[in-house]
Formats: C-alpha cells, structure tokens, sequence
C-alpha cells in the first residue's frame, strides 16, 4: 500500500527562541521524532511518529516543546468523527487487529464520579486523625462462619491463612515482560515499606524479587508462565486470573522480540518465543474444575497461603463470584472494563464488560443474600485513579481495591497508549535495556510510597469525617453513599440512595 | 567532604547535567541565554562506554584529589584547595596555559572557550547541592560522603 | 625548635615550606632568595612583558601565604657558602644562619655560550630572559624601533619572541638545531609552530649559530657561522639552562650534571636535601638521570622533600617531561619522549589546525604531541605515567578522541571512587 | 410523614441503670427520679424503661407487649399468635391518665407459649428462642400496624412517645417490682410520631438502650441481616440489640468476647500484647467480625436474663458513669443522675473506652 491515509494524530511544536539545540530530545524519543539537522544547527521533529508521551516535554531544559493534538480536522459528523475514520484507514492498511493500550476510554457513565460522600455533623462528632487513631489495616483471605470458645474463653477455631493490608490498596498484576524489571522491582520495593503487596502478574516472578516474596502476590494464569512450587511457595498469596477487565474473555499475547534473556527465564519459556496465554485456561472449563485447581494449589503451599480468583466485571459477575467463593476461593478479584492493559484488541477493550462500580454493588448485594460474604474478602480492580475512589469501592462493599493504572502513572507514564510498541519511553512498558534504564528504581519506588501513603492520608480523613475510625466499618456501609444523575435502576444496582434523601 | 559520584547503570547519558552546569557556572544564570549568548564550558562531560553490549554512559567531574597534581603543576597559583578540600581555580590569576590539563589524570579540566580561563568543577559550593545531581532526571549521579560512596561502589 | 632552611623561593622552596608547616606546626622556616621579588611564576614573565597579566597576579604565594604559614622569607640575600660540618650557611652579608635540615632548591640558571666578543656582565644590551628582573630590565630596554636577536629557538627563545612581539621593530630567532623547540619536537611539529610563528613576522635563521658580536659596552651586530651578519640592538642569550650546582658543590654536595639525590630528595650529606631544576632525577621512561626543568616536577620534589624532612618516608616519582604552553593562541601540549621517535609507531591525525601524534612503542603509549587539540590530555599523561598496556584499555586510542571511558568499568571504578591524587 | 423505620433518625439521649446483684427487688420510682434529672437531655420525643423480674408467677412465659394502631390489625395480629402459641393470659397494660402522653395506641400483653408442633414443623428443628424471636420479627415486618416492643421472659419494657418521668408515671411503673431497671430518654432530630420507635428495644430478654449513633450503621446492619434479622426500625439500638443476639445467642460467644468484638482494640493495642495468643485471638475476631465492629460514639446499657452490660465505643466519644453501693450497681450518663438516688456511693468510676462494665446475678457465672 503506498498511500498512507493516516495524518499524524499530534502536532510538534518547537519554540525556536528557547531552543538551545541540546539535543536532549532527541536522545531521549525512542520513537525518533526528534532529529537533530547538523548542517543548519537546528532539531526539528516528525509529527506522524509522536505519540504524545510528553518525554521530550519533560526533560526538555528551556521547556520549549510544546504537544498538541494535530490541528487538521475531518469534516466530522456526530456519527462519523475522527477517530472512527481513522480506525478504518489504519485496518485497511494494515488489515490486522486493532491493538491498543490502557483502560477502556470510551465515554461511558463514570460512576465514581456521581457518587458523593457523608460526613458526620453535631449528631455525631467526626472523628480527627490527627488527634486519634485511624484504622486503615484489612485482613484479606477466607474466614470462618464464627469462632468459638471454651468454657474458659480460650479460642478454639483455628484461621485459615489472611494477608494483613496496612492500607486497602495493592499493586495490579502487570506480568513481568509487558513492564520492565526496574518497574516490578520499584512495585516491589513500595509494596515492602508500604506494608502492603504487589501483584507479579501472569509473567512469573524474577529470581532476584524473591526477597520480596511477602508482599508479593504471585499470578497463576492460563499460560502458566512461571508457575512451580517455589514460585508458589516464595509469594504470600496466589492469585489465579481467568479474566482481565480490559480483554474479558481473550487471553494475553506478549511479542516475541519482548522476551529477552531475563524475561525467558522467569516465564521458562524459550527467548524469541510469543508467549501467548490461552483464553480460557485449559483445565477450567467449569466451575467445579476451579475448585480442583484452587485445592491443588492449596495443596502444594500447604494451606498456609490465601488463593484469590480474578474476574473481569461481566455481566452475570454476581452469580460467578458466589460460585467461586462456594468453590473455596479466600478472595474474589473484579476488574472493571475500565482496568488497564499493556494491549489489547481495541473493539474488545472498548465494548467488553461492565463498570467496575457496578459489577461491585452486584456481587456484595448476591454475596450477603447468600449469607457468604463474611466467608471471602472482596477485592475490585480496574481504574481506581484517586482515594476517593477507593472509599466509595470500601463503601460499597470491597475490602480493598488493585490499583494498576495510577501505579504505573505515578512511575512516569504519561498515558500516551503505546505500550505495545514496546518502546516506552518512561522505561515502563519495554524491555529494550537503554529504555528499562529510564525508571531507575531507587527513586521511582518512592513515588509510589509518596502515592500510596498520600491516599492513606485522605482515607484517613474521609473516614474521620464519616465518624469512623476503622476502614472495616465503612466496607459495605451504602447508607454513606448518595448519588446524583443516577436513575433509579442505577440507584437500585448500587444499593444506595440519592442525593437529598 | 561529598564528592560526585557517576552511576552507569542510571546514567542516560540526555546531558542534562552539563546543561544545567553551565547555566549555574553563567553570569545571566538563565538556561536560554547561558546556551545562546554567553559561552560557558560545562565541567562536567558526559561519556559514551562503548565496550558493554547496550549503549550506556556515565558523567565525569574533578574529583577534588586530596593531593591534587593541577595544584602542583600551576604555574600562577590559580589552581588552590579552599578550606574544606574544594579544588577550585581563581580565573583571575590563570593564564590558560593548560598544565592544569596536562597532568588532570581525569581529563576533567576543560580550556573554556575564551581561551585565557579553565572551567572545572567546583561542586557549586555556595548553593549547597550541586545543579548537575538537582536536575539529573535518573539520580544517576549523587553527592556522597566517602563511606556513603563506598557502600555503593 | 626544629630549624629548616630553604635555598631558593620558586616552585620546590615554596611548596617544601607549605609541606613542612603543614607537618610541623611549631618549627622555624627560613627561605632564602637571591632575587628581590617574592615568589612568582617564572613562565609569566613573558606574560608580564607583553602586558598580558597585571604585575600583581604573577606572584605565585600571595603576602598573606607567607604571614599565615608564619615563613621567613630573606629576599635579596645571596648565599656565599654551606658548612655541612657546622651546619650553617653564611650569605653575602657574612651573616651565618645555623639549621637542622637544609633544602637545596636553587633552580638553574640560564647557559652563556663562549661567542667572541661577548661579555655579558659588561655588554648593556645583552640579556637573558629567565628571572622576572630579566624580563623587567628588558622591558625597560627595548624600543619602537629596537632590533633583536634572540639565541635559541626552545621555550625560553620562542616564549621571548612572543613577550616581545608589537614592541620592537624585528625579532630574529637563530638556533644551531634544523627546527624550533629540538629537544622536544619532532620536524614535522616545530615546522607547524614555526609556521604560525612566522606569521608574526618573527623570522629564524636555522642551523647556524652566532660565532661573533660587533660593538664595544652596547652589541651592534652579530656574524653567524653561516657567514650573515645582523644588525642587532637587543641581544638575548636563550641558548638553555643548567642547573645552579655551584654552592652545592663547594660544599662537597655529590653532583653530576644536576645534584644527586635518592628518592627521598636527599643528598649525599646527612640533613641536605635538594629538589627541583637544579637536581638530576631518573626519568620515568629511560630510567637514566636526567636533568629537568618542569615547573610540575620541581612542585612535586618541593613537596616530597619537605615530607621527608619532616621525617615523613614518601618517594618521589620519576619524572616525565612534559609542556603546555601557547604560542600567539597556538596551544601545544607534550608528554614524554617524541623528539626523533622511530616512524612506525606513531599515529598522526590532523585536521583543520589541529594536529594529533601519539607515540607507540610495544603496546605501551610513550609520548604524545597535541597542537590546539588540548582537551582531556591528562589522561594520556597517565597512560604514559602508569605504563598502562594499551591493548587492556576499551578501545583503540588512535581510533577516537580521548576520553576517560578508555578505560575498562572496573578501572574507572577504582579510579573515580579510590583515586586520592599523586606527586 | 415517613414513620420511623423508613426512615433513620439520628438522636441524642439520656440512659441510666441499676442493678441489684442479688436480686433484691425496688419499684420503678429510683429510676425514673434518676432519668428525669436529665431532662434536658431529651426533648419529649421518646422515653422507656425495661424491668427484669416484674412477671414472677409468669417467669416461664413469654410476656408479649404489642402497641396496636386500630382494632383490626389486633385483631389479625391475635390470630397470627393464637397459630404459634399457646396464650396463657391476655390483658392490655394498665396504664393511668397523664396529661403529656398523647395519641396513646392500643397496648395489649399476652403471657405465651410456643406450640412445640409448630416448632418442630415449620423450619425442622428450632428452639423456643429461635422461633419466638422469627414470629417477633415477622409480626413487626409484615402486620403493618403491630409492633410487638417486648417479648422477653419475666421482663417487660415500657415505652412511648413523651419525656421519660412521663411514661414512667403513664405506666404506672411505680407499682411493678425489679431486680434491674434501665431507663432512656430520647432526643430525635424530629419527630418519630409512633410509639415503636422509643427505646429500650428489646428482642427477647436483650434489651438496649443507647446514646449515640453508629457510623457504621450500614455494616452492622448488612452483616446481621445476612443471618435472619430484619432492621425494621433502621434504629442504631436495634441493629446493637441484634448484633449482641447473634453473637452471644447464636454463636455462643462468652459475654467478654462479644464485648471485644463490638468494641474492638485497636491493631496497636493488639500488637502490644505480650502473650501470642491473646494476639492471634484478638486478630481472630476483628478479622471474622470486623463487620460487628461498632463505629461511632456511644455509650449502651444491655439488659438481659443474667445481668447487665454497659459499654463505651472505642474512644469514648459519649459520657458514661458507673457507681456501687453495697450489692448495687448504677450506669448512667451523668455522675448526677446516680448520685440523685445514692448519695455517696463507695466507689464512682468512668469506665475507658472500649471497657464494660458486667455486672451478673448472684449465681450466674460468665
């Protein structure tokens, strides 16, 4: 095809006056954008291969780039704008699957967004963290129905196994291979100070972050990548993923030229080689065969580790995620149709599953009818992008929430949807060495604990204001929750009222 | 006394750090005009290792001797120790004659472009942390005390 | 209280003195200095001639490094003889001045040729150009319209020629050697500087040399054993240097051609050290004595031999001949042995106005000349220096410009983090 | 206007207790001169008492108080219970003129039995209990209109909408003889206009009254309706009341430990116990029961069959005095309400937060 039809999607805009031709970015644009023209002193830059990464913006030492979405303009109409046209011209130019990064974009009802919070006035007293303890910590893992006593109140149950969260949030699975190693081990590192874990993800678990093998949640996916008794036995929990939020129902496909030495390694599988993960896994084609490999797993960690099982937010989520609990899962996992990915095909991710918040609602309304849901803890994923967030998921019944979007923000992603390129030029998603580089973990690991102690902070308060002063009480607490421009359905699914009631 | 201390691992090699060294050592201290009217030599350079299988670099400055050879080899007592062990060369007294550069085991002496001067680096000792190590995007260089350094070698 | 007495207020004196109250804090420290200037850097002189430095900035240690040191310093006093037995020296005064450890470190003095008719005490007009006071009284002498001949075409010749340039009516250089600066470049580089020079309208007479000077109190020409004669207003005598080994010698001093000390600075009598261009030092390279007269080199003995005579065991290391110095903005820098180097080992690149040759023998770098291509230089010194094998460095070093990333990431390593410096 | 129940009303209160440790009966005249001291901690809106030990020639009878709105639903309410129970008496509540109570319901009460075939048939094998409290709860759910406030053995609580003393005065409580009173003033953000929703509320021989309100309301309430209950009033009492039934009656948790559970340590405190064992069990129980944690200032006082309870929330955010003078016990929110009817008891104390104060009969141990 000689004609491309594609025009370039930004705009490079280079203030000469402040441009000391130092050629920071055109060292630092993997995408090679930037050149440098020695013959006239002067850098210029290809539009058509910028991805708005913002890059060259940041390090750039006068601040003399500017980005900017391309000017040239279709004559859109309502039902085809730009972005439908151009969809097309890159499938009949390519003719493949149209692959993309991140979160579902499309401009579907952000809940979170309309539901607001209470707090306490003159009936009772918020409660100042400041001055008086705030409780964040959650246990997550199966529970018994009830303890019981002897006569002299020695206590006989016996606990299943529960991870102890200092702070209701943890690190998404994000496999080892679609992020770089810096990445995983800044994730790591912040998962160890924070007291709280992060997610290895279905690529496996590199030998040298055994060491944080008690804040780490090990991945059993369908590739089973990775997966042996020591790597089950390092993590302190194993997570089995049968579906993700942004690809319900398809499985994972990461490129061959993304699977080096050290990624080969860690998945054991050869280097070159496309690790594809099936999408169903092989040996769970129904409910009961999860019970067997949630037991076998049991099995060989002695019953000493909780084991999770993630979902992506579908539509009959609710009688799943009985089903699981009923199947022996510790833990349910939910991943809304917003969660992030590293690629993903573009119409699946963009019309494939339902809104976290109310996959949520759903499953800890079924779970209580069912007098089940002391019995499991309830995790929920899929773009939690600030604390806030996290209260109203708390609020609406989760114990605690996956957060895997703003963890890799916070490391220096710029959102600019190219992760499957591979060429991440914040060292994040890429293995090329010289990118991996860029995300030099003793710094970047304490971004995230910057982050996640800051969320702590707000919790704390929110939850101070509620008059609450332990995150268990507010879990599943709806009468803290008021919505606005929500109808009646959506008031109802959610399990809350509306603003003014 | 710290010192500056390079990270190849970290290191970039984006050449912020003598961007940055040049606009602190500048008379108008402004980056753009640093760059476009004044002629400032950074001193610090950054180098490109060629043997090791990736493209990687590191960042090079006066490692600040205890028993400097530039002292020794100045010809008008321009090069000198101030009191807390910062070698530092007083453009006032120096020729340009370049012995300094001569005998620097670093190469960490640069003739500026003027040609009577020589820039090196002088860890901006009045403005406590150094511009290169403040404005590294990577932390790949770092101001260390000599235990601090060895723990990390 | 411990007595040290330095002879000799230039680079080795003065640098012996900062090292021994350094280590001393209570003893007394006397240096003794025939010329009536404080210490000053002898290779500014040409600077002070053409103007190029205002006359403050050429004292080497300014007042206040002398008050705070607490050293006594006796200008203007010349010393007549030592008395290694009394160990005492008496100076022209007939002072005697006792000590318990004595430096030597009375430079060299500038080599008069035996020409007919040369007297140099008497004749007015004749100079030679290695103290400030030479450069001074020259100062004083020369007019629009003078007319010099300068003997000798090395550093000292060529460095007069620029002090002088603009101030007179014409400089002629002569010098028995077929080339500018011989006893450090090869052809192929002096013809360059030579060159540039020449652009000044300063012009050498080669391979001959001044055999008579015409006039009788005031030099009117010279007659060259290539049978020209030149009218001749300003004679200066830039023929070479040796080193001042008179006093040490009567004092039964071992000398050679310089003083002979051990590694330790010391003389061959108990409590005499001795250091700078007046001692003969093995060079690094040929490991025979030699005679140098490298400001770095006598800092260095100053410094060591200050060390040892406060009972601090250091040695000194070889020494390497080396120079960077400018000629009208041509900047030119060399180390070791390069001078007559057998072909074959040497690279040369030149591009533009730049020149590069280094000089290669059996995988070790012995000398290199570099010519307005001066950045990073030092570290081919200490390859040179540290006899490094240049097939262990990362690359090739006449395949690129230098840079410290020759050396292999464990050698950068150790030097960046455990280098602590060197004499 | 919404009736109590569809709506939740948040309200401020005076409550006050006491105890006679053996069982040595007093009218209800002490308690109602204690709870009316603190007048103006309520503002007329809602006041009652609970007394243990006023049916003694009943005592093995279940003593149903039920307000009824009309004729009617009493009538249909009396059916539903002469199918479950055998009715040893039924009688309505004597009650005498007072001019603050108005709008006054029909208040019946039958001393009852359950029907052991119906027991047995109707959900296999249940216990008295079990079953009383299910046709409790059922009446009140469906039989819109009857509101059954108190079905406890030899116990009977006494409620209404008006200040406290005046309930106390319309019930006529002076004549009934207890081992154990408690008594609650009430002070609604607005009014409940419906006799139901006074305090104490009881189910079975609990009964709570309570200052204060939960936070956490909406967790507790979640939490115990998975097992059985149904929060019809949507008061923080009822939702106390039925969490202290789950825990101790239906799990069979000691007394101290449903203590721990609803005024639960906190994870430092836990961390600084010494003994492994206390850590792991106390772990244990903010882990399974972490949503029975009561959030939010209060201070309650249960009442049951062995003795009775009082209890702060976790940072003592409401007022809580406890006294003792020979075998009796006295709770209230005010050091004056005890002291007005005991003048210098031996020892006075403010229980911390999160501690209780149990005091059980003679004879009943944990």
């Amino acid at each position: 095809m000689s004609l491309n039809f594609n025009t370039p999607d930004f705009e490079v805009i280079r203030e000469e006056s402040r441009c000391i031709q130092c050629k920071v970015c055109v060292h630092q644009c993997a995408n090679t954008v930037h050149s440098y023209d020695e013959e006239d002193n002067v850098v210029c830059a290809d539009d058509t291969k910028c991805v708005n990464c913002h890059r060259c913006v940041t390090l750039c030492p006068t601040k003399a780039l500017i980005i900017r979405r391309h000017p040239l303009e279709f004559r859109e109409n309502s039902n085809w704008c730009g972005k439908a046209i151009k969809e097309i011209y890159k499938q009949s130019q390519t003719g493949g699957v149209l692959l993309s990064s991140m979160g579902n974009p499309e401009p579907f009802t952000i809940y979170w967004d309309r539901i607001l919070l209470n707090a306490s006035q003159v009936t009772n007293p918020s409660i100042d963290p400041l001055r008086e303890p705030m409780e964040t910590k959650v246990m997550i893992g199966r529970k018994p129905e009830k303890l019981e006593f002897d006569s002299d109140g020695k206590l006989l149950t016996k606990m299943p196994p529960n991870i102890e969260l200092k702070i209701p949030v943890m690190f998404s699975a994000m496999s080892y291979g679609s992020i770089s190693r810096n990445a995983h081990e800044s994730l790591a590192r912040a998962a160890e100070e924070l007291g709280i874990f992060y997610n290895t993800g279905e690529g496996g678990l590199n030998r040298e972050f055994y060491k944080y093998g008690k804040n780490t949640i090990v991945q059993v996916a369908s590739g089973r990548f990775g997966v042996h008794k020591e790597y089950l036995n390092t993590g302190a929990a194993i997570e089995i993923k049968i579906g993700q939020g942004a690809k319900p129902g398809i499985g994972g496909h990461l490129p061959g030229k993304k699977v080096g030495e050290d990624v080969s390694a860690t998945r054991m599988i050869p280097v070159g080689s496309d690790a594809i993960s099936p999408a169903p896994h092989h040996d769970i084609y129904s409910i009961e065969d999860l019970r067997q490999l949630i037991f076998s797993l049991k099995e060989v960690t002695g019953y000493k580790k909780p084991v999770f099982v993630k979902i992506a937010a579908v539509h009959n989520s609710a009688a799943i995620a009985s089903g699981i609990v009923r199947a022996g899962a510790d833990a349910i996992v939910v991943d809304g149709f917003r969660g992030g990915t590293g690629a993903a095909p573009t119409r699946i991710r963009n019309n494939v599953g339902i809104p976290i918040e109310l996959a949520l609602a759903a499953i800890d309304q079924r779970l209580r009818e069912e007098g089940i849901r002391n019995y499991c803890s309830l995790i929920v994923a899929g773009s939690i992008r600030n604390s806030s967030d996290v209260v109203k998921a708390i609020a609406l019944g989760a114990d605690a929430v996956y957060i895997g979007s703003a963890a890799v923000i916070a490391l220096g992603c710029h959102m600019c949807h190219s992760c499957s390129t591979g060429k991440c030029n914040w060292g994040i998603a890429t293995q090329y060495p010289e990118l991996v580089k860029r995300l030099n973990p003793d710094v970047m690991y304490k971004r995230l604990v910057n982050l996640i102690s800051a969320w702590n902070h707000e919790i704390q308060e929110l939850l101070g204001g509620m008059g609450i002063n332990a995150i268990e009480s507010l879990r599943g607490n709806r009468l803290m929750l008021r919505g606005v421009d929500l109808n009646e359905k959506e008031l109802e699914i959610l399990g809350i009222k509306y603003a003014g009631e | 006394m710290r010192k500056i201390y390079a990270f190849e691992s970290k290191c970039l090699g984006c050449g912020l750090c003598e961007i940055y060294c040049r606009t602190a050592h500048s008379r108008s201290k402004d980056i753009v005009k640093t760059h476009k009217r004044e002629s400032i030599t950074s001193a610090i350079v950054v180098e490109e290792i060629l043997s090791s299988s990736t493209i990687s670099y590191f960042a090079l400055q006066c490692r600040h001797c205890e028993n400097p050879k530039c002292i020794k080899a100045c010809i008008s007592g321009a090069m000198y120790k101030d009191d807390n062990g910062v070698v530092r060369n007083n453009k006032e007294k120096c020729v340009g004659c370049l012995s300094c550069v001569l005998v620097c085991p670093f190469g960490a002496i640069k003739k500026n472009d003027d040609g009577k001067t020589v820039s090196k680096c002088d860890l901006c000792v009045d403005s406590g942390e150094p511009f290169c190590i403040k404005n590294c995007p990577n932390a790949a260089i770092k101001f260390l005390s000599e235990d601090e350094a060895r723990v990390l070698k | 209280m411990k007595r040290y007495l330095i002879i000799g207020n230039s680079a080795a004196g003065v640098n012996a003195a900062a090292t021994i109250r350094a280590n001393d804090k209570t003893c007394s420290i006397k240096i003794i200095s025939s010329e009536t200037f404080n210490s000053y850097g002898r290779p500014l002189i040409s600077y002070y001639l053409n103007g190029k430095i205002k006359p403050e900035n050429i004292y080497y240690r300014d007042e206040n490094f002398y008050k705070s040191s607490n050293i006594e310093v006796l200008l203007n006093t010349k010393v007549e003889k030592i008395d290694t037995i009394k160990k005492e020296i008496i100076v022209d005064l007939g002072e005697k001045i006792g000590y318990d450890k004595l430096l030597i470190a009375t430079g060299s003095n500038p080599f008069i040729p035996p020409i007919k008719n040369l007297n140099f005490n008497r004749q007015k007009n004749v100079f030679t150009f290695l103290t400030y006071n030479d450069s001074i009284k020259l100062k004083e002498k020369i007019t629009k319209n003078s007319k010099v001949v300068i003997a000798g075409a090395g550093l000292i010749g060529l460095k007069a020629a620029e002090g002088l340039f603009g101030q007179v009516a014409s400089i002629t250089v002569i010098d028995l050697a077929d080339r500018v600066m011989a006893s450090v470049l090869d052809k192929s580089e002096a013809d360059i500087i030579q060159a540039h020079i020449e652009q000044r309208f300063i012009s050498f007479k080669l391979q001959t040399s001044i055999c008579e000077v015409q006039g009788g109190s005031n030099v009117s020409g010279v007659s060259l054993s290539n049978g020209e004669t030149l009218k001749c207003d300003i004679l200066i005598i830039a023929v070479g240097v040796r080193p001042n080994i008179a006093l040490a010698k009567e004092a039964g001093i071992k000398t050679l051609k310089g003083i002979v000390v051990d590694e330790y600075m010391q003389t061959s009598i108990k409590d005499i050290y001795a250091a700078g261009d007046c001692v003969e030092f093995s060079d690094l390279l040929s490991d025979e004595s030699k005679v140098f007269a490298l400001w770095s080199n006598a800092s260095s003995q100053g410094e060591v031999a200050g060390l040892n005579m406060t009972k601090i065991k250091t040695k000194a290391p070889k020494a390497l001949a080396m120079n960077s110095i400018s000629f009208f903005g041509l900047q030119l820098i060399s180390a070791g042995i390069i001078s007559n180097s057998k072909s074959g080992n040497n690279f040369i690149c030149s591009v533009k106005n730049k020149l590069r040759k280094l000089n290669i023998f059996n995988d070790n770098l012995i000398g290199f000349v570099l010519i307005n291509d001066n950045q990073r230089a030092g570290i081919y010194t200490s390859l040179i220096s540290d006899k490094t094998k240049l097939s262990t460095l990362s690359y090739d070093i006449t395949s690129r410009d230098i840079g410290f990333n020759v050396y292999s990431k464990d050698e950068r390593t150790r030097k960046i983090w455990d280098y602590k410096g060197g004499y | 206007m919404l009736r109590e129940g569809e709506l939740r009303i948040p309200s401020g209160c005076a409550i006050s207790g006491i105890i006679d440790k053996k069982g040595k009966k007093f009218n209800g005249k002490e308690i109602i001169k204690s709870i009316a001291l603190m007048h103006d901690r309520s503002n007329g809106l809602g006041g009652g008492f609970a007394a243990y030990g006023i049916y003694p020639n009943y005592k093995d009878f279940y003593a149903l108080h039920i307000f009824y709105e009309n004729l009617s639903i009493k009538a249909q309410t009396e059916d539903y219970i002469k199918k479950h129970f055998d009715i040893e008496k039924a009688e309505s509540i004597p009650t005498r003129y007072t001019p603050n109570i108005i709008n006054v319901p029909l208040i019946w009460r039958y001393f009852v039995h359950p029907r052991i075939n119906v027991c047995l048939s109707e959900e296999n094998f249940m216990d008295e209990s079990e079953f009383t409290s299910r046709c409790v709860i059922k009446i009140n759910t469906d039989y819109k209109g009857a509101y059954v406030f108190s079905s406890g053995k030899n116990m009977g609580t006494f409620k209404g909408v008006g200040y406290p003393e005046d309930i106390g005065e319309f019930f006529m409580l002076d004549t009934y003889e207890a081992h154990m009173w408690t008594a609650h003033g009430r002070f609604p953000t607005n009014t409940p206009g419906w006799w139901g929703g006074a305090h104490p509320f009881t189910i079975l021989n609990w009964s709570v009254v309570h200052n204060g309100e939960i936070s956490s309301y909406d967790a507790n309430r979640r939490f115990v309706e998975m097992y059985g209950y149904k929060c019809t009033l949507k008061t923080d009492t009822e939702v106390i009341t039925y969490l202290f039934d789950m825990l101790v009656r239906k799990h069979n948790l000691p007394i101290e430990k449903a203590i721990r559970v609803v005024s639960a340590p906190f994870w430092d405190d836990i961390d600084r116990e010494k003994s492994e064992e206390v850590r792991s069990e106390l772990k244990s129980i903010r882990a399974v029961y972490a949503s029975a944690l009561v959030n939010g200032p209060f201070s309650i006082i249960l009442g049951f069959e062995k003795g009775m309870i009082a209890l702060n929330d976790r940072i003592k955010l409401r007022s809580l005095v406890a006294a003792e003078k020979n075998n009796r016990t006295y709770v209230a929110s005010e050091e004056s309400a005890i002291k007005i009817i005991c003048d210098n008891p031996e020892k006075v104390w403010s229980p911390k937060s999160g501690e209780a104060v149990i005091v059980l009969m003679e004879g009943e141990q944990e």
